[in-house]
């Protein structure tokens, strides 16, 4: 049974029986592919997916409109499984309020719950390659002078109209009060000037630091094709490496910003 | 509308001198929402007090700026003034124009300059403040006293006479510590267990004190007032509900030669033991690692011969959780170590012993029953070299610091040689006498003009052993300028007094801060000594630096005066600085909870009429919250904020230094 | 008015740094009090905003400066094992550990941006660490890559 | 195949021979080449430092700027004065940037002060460590031996490093090596009279003859050294105290280097063991 047939034949049946009063998966529209939110066993045969799937469902778990039909069940590629552990572990979705059609590389892995998941994750997907591309232009701003990354950035961020199409499409973004909203202090000034952009595309990238799976849906969101992938990749590589820390492996993990060892770097600290 | 008064305090000259202080006034007063600005000579000065108070009554002021020296300094005292004034004392902040500013700048200018920035950040913060109200918190009047040597039993015995419950925790299997071990106490030359004997009892059976033997700290969570301590209470595998003391096990133990302790190693124990005749309490205890029965599985012999079967092999260690208003520190001492001095024989020399060894010596309950005996070969030493100073004030080899005691406990050791080996030659070698105290210097003359103790101003630069046995001492006369040797028959080192090895262990549990030789840090030298910077901890006795009995006791003392201080009210006020949080917008990523050093944040169910729970949220216990800040950090959609250092007021006082032009408006300060 | 008068003063006689220091209460501020009671003279171009502790030194107060047009940024706190509060310097080192290198690979490098552990003992050594921010922040010119607006003020 | 610098100085050409000597040998049997400081000069010992502060560093230093320009970068100093000396310069000189720059002047020669002095002991275990037990054919089983460091190769904070100058062990791994038993005794780091030989004989005869009764007393069958000075005062002397009425009977006086020499089996004349003062060869015997 082809992949799009099982994730069809296992929701149908979640729904039928019980176990999910929702599945969130992808269908298409006029040819591109759109997410589709199924309550109905009979609309399981509009369910598809193929490598253009990219969008991280996840992200639609802070949505009242998907939170009023626990258990709900969640079509999700490794980023999307990691962001839902992640989720769990910041104590967002109940572990038993949500089941992951979990698909893998080219391989369909079932109707899975999320220990079972986060297991799967551990075991099959325990280290994800970035594309390449994307590490080779991390290595290269890192190269630059000063100088040069400065005005890299600056002239990055300029782009950003501060839309925060970003902030909707991640499922890490679920504050109902983002700083960025916040006007009393207005510590990110809404102004599309550089402080105002500046200050939030650092702080967006910061209030992932050990939460971001890298799922790319950030940047894929973005009219203004701002490069945040760069600032989210190099934030990783620095907590894995300084910390050992990799997001949404496992449902009890701390949240890295909030837990420390005696043993952490000093070296930056005069 | 806010209605600030800013008041700048010239300190006479300290800050005047480098300040133009009405140059600073005349801006403040033009700062947005000040409407009264003045400068006088001495602002905590009677007058200086008076003014405020008068400006907050006179100008209906919402909020104060006293522009002097560190807040720690006088905070309180112009807090004061405002409560008096009728304003909520956290509606008054200082900036700090002296210690920040005007001591450590000179050109006039800048140190203005920076002066009014100081204080226009704290007119910007005061807008700001919240009338608080103080945190009152339930007191637990029970103290955790930790060590049973003399100034633990005495901190312990005045906390209980002063009607108080107390947990006294010793590490070893008796009460009394090293001055148990003493033969006769300087200068009176009275028995020390005569004198402490009676106390240890009285510890022992008083109806307030809980005593905790083989036990030691575990950790400790809380705060003052609210400490739980954790103690792992050892294994003794003798059931003290059981045994009456009667000696048969120790008596038909089969594994007889293990170095005493108590004797510093000068007479063998079994392997269940009491520490001594005079243990308190007289039970025996099993030492798991020498017991034929718990290492090998076979004996078992005290089981057999017990008449009462108090004898128990399953006994196993049990953790007990005590609460605790108040903890006071007694761990004490040890000696340092004189096997780092090769050139004393590297701790090799059987007949070179340290004090203690000499104290169980010339102990009337010692292995030798009071007899100066040498552990070699067991002859009446006819000459003995005492040396002081052994590792005190070297800092290469021991510790830089004079060890305090050994001065008249050498004394005293030459004074007792002399009345007990009539005859015997007593030779000192010394560096300085150091003998401050009641009688002190009386005792040291008495041992070199009445009991003929040869005092040598030097150091020893060798000790060794000859073949025939006889210990050659060889050192310098630095009066007469000739190198002496002298021929003994045993050697007493007054190693120098070191903090006992795991006293850091226990005070980083506690947070109390402990100095480069690992004693502990009392809050204030001169005006808080019995105090640690930690509220609610208190120290008694050597652990603190090198005490004699005296001292111990008085310090053990005040220390329980401080504790029946703490505990004579129910409740404790507590500064107001605790956080807050906001529960309609937290997302519940419990980031917060996670981080709080107090474990002072929890889950928080907001539940509608019928019960059902429909969010939740985290939720901080005033009671535990020691208002570090921790949370509001970690908190990304900033719901969580904390008093008197709201995200609002940090704002403020940033934008408060932006280098523009007066009166523009800053964001967000709306 | 005072300030704005100081500014164009330096305007004129060239650049004088803004630096924020945020410390915390117990051992950073003490150590300013330290120096201030031992009488040592340092550069006056810093300006101390007092926390309770780093643990409570949000990276949004660091960015705050800088749209504030601060040249460079002190954190300042307990050592290791020396938190009033236990712990929240270590929370602090982690969180600074991680927003350090982002700010610097998003251009804004360690010139701007300081860590210090400075104790209640250590009067001088505050006094040498302004000094010798204030020297660096002057060799690396005004910052006004986040903020141009303030800086032209 | 390895190599380092060697400063022989004065003492190992006359009195201390069987130093060079046995260095020689067992440096050949390790496969090290000495390369000798070319054109070296006198350290200074004993007589430059009390009699001019600049001389009793310029004569080490340019002895340590000759090895730099040689290109070495560790030179062996066999005589523990001269060790001492050159090893003491080197640290001040690190200590004393100014002082460096002074000593460039007066010689003439500009030096980094990057070269390391290595003693007889250092080197010694060097060559252990590097291997060098493994092909001890004879050891003298069970000889029990004092270890006598005196002053140079014990004391001098920097100089000596890596060992306790109260109570050295450095000596103790390598006479083991060779199959002896190391003695505890008393005067390990006892003055032997040094520098006096020859300004007050008779002192040194009284204070070397307690360090050969302590030996005795503890045991010892003979004493290892490793210093030239030590080595005749204990060794030459001997007939002297026994004059003086000190002590009589004889106890061989070996070079640390001699002993292992000895143990590799190398023929006790190469080693210069019949160059003794006091019978030596009858150690060779116990050899086998």
């Amino acid at each position: 049974m082809s992949i799009v047939d099982s994730i069809r034949a296992d929701a149908a049946d979640l729904l039928q029986t019980g176990r999910a009063k929702l599945v969130l998966g992808y269908r298409n529209r006029q040819g591109r592919r759109a997410p589709i939110l199924l309550t109905d066993a009979a609309g399981a045969d509009q369910l598809v997916y193929d490598a253009e799937c990219r969008q991280n469902l996840a992200a639609y778990l802070r949505k009242p409109e998907v939170r009023q039909h626990f258990p709900v069940a969640v079509v999700a590629a490794p980023p999307a499984m990691r962001s839902l552990v992640m989720l769990a572990a910041e104590s967002q979705i109940a572990a038993d309020s949500v089941t992951v059609l979990a698909v893998g590389e080219n391989e369909y892995h079932g109707a899975l719950d999320l220990p079972a998941t986060a297991q799967l994750l551990r075991e099959k997907y325990a280290n994800l390659a970035l594309p390449e591309e994307l590490l080779r232009r991390v290595r290269e701003i890192a190269a630059m002078s000063e100088e040069e990354r400065a005005a890299f950035w600056t002239e990055q961020f300029s782009k950003c109209t501060r839309c925060y199409a970003c902030r909707s499409a991640c499922p890490g973004c679920y504050c109902q009060w983002c700083i960025s909203k916040r006007n009393v202090p207005q510590w990110i000034s809404t102004a599309d000037l550089p402080h105002g952009t500046y200050a939030w595309n650092i702080t967006r990238a910061f209030h992932h630091a050990g939460r971001c799976t890298l799922c790319g849906a950030c940047e894929a969101a973005c009219p203004q094709g701002l490069p945040l992938m760069l600032l989210n990749a190099h934030v990783a590589e620095c907590v894995e490496k300084e910390f050992g820390h990799k997001t949404g492996y496992d449902l009890a993990e701390k949240p890295l910003i909030g837990s420390w060892r005696t043993e952490d770097d000093d070296g930056f600290v005069r | 509308m806010a209605r600030v008064g800013v008041f700048i305090c010239h300190c006479g000259e300290n800050i005047a001198r480098t300040v133009d202080v009405a140059a600073a006034a005349a801006a403040a007063a033009k700062f947005p929402g000040v409407v009264y600005s003045v400068d006088y000579k001495y602002m905590c000065s009677d007058p200086g007090q008076q003014l405020i108070r008068k400006a907050i009554a006179d100008h209906k002021l919402t909020g104060a700026v006293v522009a002097a020296c560190s807040p720690r300094m006088h905070e309180n005292t112009f807090r004061r003034a405002a409560a008096a004034a009728g304003m909520n004392p956290y509606l008054l902040e200082m900036a700090n124009v002296r210690e920040h500013c005007a001591w450590v700048h000179s050109d006039r200018a800048a140190a203005t300059a920076k002066a009014i920035d100081l204080i226009r950040v704290m007119v910007e913060k005061v807008k700001r403040n919240r009338s608080l109200k103080t945190i009152t918190v339930p007191v637990e009047p029970t103290a955790v006293v930790i060590g049973g040597g003399i100034a633990g039993i005495q901190a312990a015995l005045d906390i209980a006479a002063g009607g108080k419950q107390v947990v006294l925790i010793e590490k070893s299997p008796s009460l009394g510590g090293h001055m148990a071990r003493l033969s006769e106490t300087f200068p009176t030359l009275d028995c020390s267990q005569c004198i402490l004997t009676p106390r240890m009892v009285e510890a022992a059976n008083h109806p307030n004190i809980t005593l905790m033997t083989s036990s030691e700290v575990e950790s400790v969570g809380g705060f003052v007032g609210n400490f739980e301590v954790t103690v792992r209470r050892k294994a003794r595998y003798v059931d003290p509900a059981k045994c009456t003391g009667c000696g048969e096990c120790w008596s038909k133990c089969p594994s007889k030669n293990i170095p005493s302790e108590f004797d510093a190693g000068l007479s063998r124990r079994t392997a269940i033991y009491r520490a001594s005749p005079q243990a308190v309490p007289n039970q025996p205890v099993i030492d798991a690692q020498h017991c034929l029965m718990l290492t090998k599985g076979r004996c078992g012999v005290c089981a057999k011969v017990c008449p009462r079967g108090a004898i128990n092999f399953k006994d196993a260690d049990e953790l007990v959780k005590v609460k605790a208003g108040a903890i006071v520190l007694a761990t004490g001492f040890e000696l340092w170590d004189h096997s780092a001095y090769g050139e004393y024989g590297a701790g090799r020399i059987a007949d070179v012993i340290d004090g203690f060894a000499f104290e169980r010596l010339a102990s009337a309950s010692g292995p030798t029953a009071g007899e100066i005996r040498r552990p070699s070969d067991g002859a009446e030493p006819k000459t003995v070299v005492f040396v002081q100073c052994c590792g005190s004030r070297d800092e290469k080899v021991g510790v830089k610091y004079c060890s305090k005691i050994c001065c008249m406990y050498t004394a005293k050791h030459a004074m007792l040689y002399a009345h007990k080996v009539h005859g015997g030659r007593a030779v000192v070698f010394y560096m300085d006498i150091r003998s401050a105290g009641k009688g002190y210097d009386e005792f040291v003359r008495r041992a070199i003009e009445k009991d003929g103790a040869e005092y040598i101003r030097g150091r020893v630069s060798k000790i060794y052993r000859r073949a025939d046995g006889k210990i050659t001492v060889r050192g310098t006369d630095t009066l007469a300028g000739m190198p002496v040797t002298v021929e003994a028959d045993m050697v007493v080192l007054a190693d120098a007094v070191t903090p006992r090895a795991d006293a850091q262990k226990l005070a980083r549990m506690l947070g109390v801060a402990y100095d480069a030789d690992g004693f502990f840090s009392e809050a204030h030298p001169k005006l808080r000594p019995v105090e640690t910077a930690v509220a609610g901890v208190y120290l008694a006795g050597a652990c603190q630096a090198p005490k004699d009995i005296p001292e111990s006791v008085s310090q053990a003392s005040a220390a329980a005066a401080k504790v029946l201080g703490l505990f004579s009210k129910p409740k404790l006020e507590r500064e107001p600085i605790v956080s807050h949080v906001n529960r309609i917008t937290c997302a519940h990523c419990r980031a917060c909870i996670n981080a709080c050093p107090y474990k002072a944040i929890e889950d928080f169910n907001i539940l509608d009429r019928s019960g059902k729970v429909l969010r939740t949220v985290s939720n901080v216990n005033e009671g535990l919250c020691q208002g570090c800040g921790t949370c509001v950090s970690v908190c990304r959609s900033k719901s969580i904020d904390l008093d008197g250092f709201t995200d609002e007021q940090v704002y403020l006082q940033i934008a408060a230094l932006e280098p523009v032009e007066a009166g523009a408006k800053t964001e967000g300060s709306s | 008015m005072e300030k704005t008068e100081t500014i164009t003063e330096n305007a004129r006689t060239g650049f004088e740094p803004h630096i924020i220091a945020f410390v915390c209460n117990w051992c950073t501020y003490a150590g300013a009090d330290l120096a201030g009671t031992s009488r040592l003279q340092y550069a006056p171009n810093v300006r101390i905003i007092k926390l309770p502790c780093t643990g409570r030194i949000d990276p949004l107060l660091v960015l705050k400066a800088f749209q504030g047009g601060a040249d460079a940024v002190l954190v300042s706190g307990c050592h290791p094992g020396d938190c009033h509060y236990t712990s929240g310097n270590y929370h602090a080192r982690r969180r600074w550990s991680v927003f350090g290198k982002l700010l610097a690979f998003a251009g804004i490098d360690g010139r701007r941006l300081y860590f210090s552990w400075v104790s209640a003992a250590e009067g001088q050594k505050f006094a040498d660490l302004i000094n010798s921010i204030t020297k660096e922040v002057h060799a690396a010119g005004p910052f006004d890559r986040i903020n141009p607006a303030r800086r032209r003020a | 195949m390895k190599s380092i610098g060697y400063y022989p100085g004065c003492a190992l050409a006359c009195s201390g021979i069987e130093l060079d000597l046995s260095i020689r040998e067992l440096s050949r049997l390790a496969e090290v080449e000495l390369c000798e400081v070319a054109d070296w000069n006198c350290c200074g010992a004993s007589s430059a430092h009390s009699t001019g502060h600049d001389l009793a560093v310029a004569l080490p230093y340019r002895v340590l700027a000759l090895a730099e320009a040689q290109g070495l970068t560790e030179v062996l100093a066999p005589c523990a004065s001269c060790f001492s000396r050159l090893k003491g310069t080197l640290v001040r000189l690190r200590r004393n940037p100014e002082m460096l720059e002074k000593m460039a002047g007066l010689t003439g020669r500009p030096c980094r002060n990057s070269v390391a002095v290595v003693n007889v002991l250092e080197y010694l275990n060097r060559l252990l460590k590097d291997g060098l037990a493994g092909k001890f054919t004879a050891p003298l089983k069970g000889v029990k031996v004092a270890a006598y460091y005196g002053c140079l190769l014990s004391r001098g904070e920097d100089i000596v490093e890596g060992d306790d100058a109260e109570n050295p062990t450095g000596m103790e791994a390598a006479i083991r090596a060779a199959g002896c038993e190391v003695v505890p005794w008393n005067f390990a780091t006892e003055c032997c009279g040094g520098a006096f030989s020859l300004a007050k004989p008779e002192a040194v005869v009284e204070l070397s003859a307690a360090i050969l009764g302590d030996a005795e007393q503890a045991g010892a069958q003979m004493i290892v050294t490793g210093c030239p000075m030590c080595h005749s005062n204990l060794d030459m002397r001997q007939r002297a105290m026994s004059a003086a009425g000190r002590r009589t009977g004889s106890m061989p006086i070996l070079y640390l280097s001699e002993l292992l020499g000895l143990a590799a089996g190398i023929a006790p004349k190469a080693i210069g063991l019949d160059r003794h003062f006091t019978d030596a060869m009858s150690v060779a015997g116990r050899s086998a």
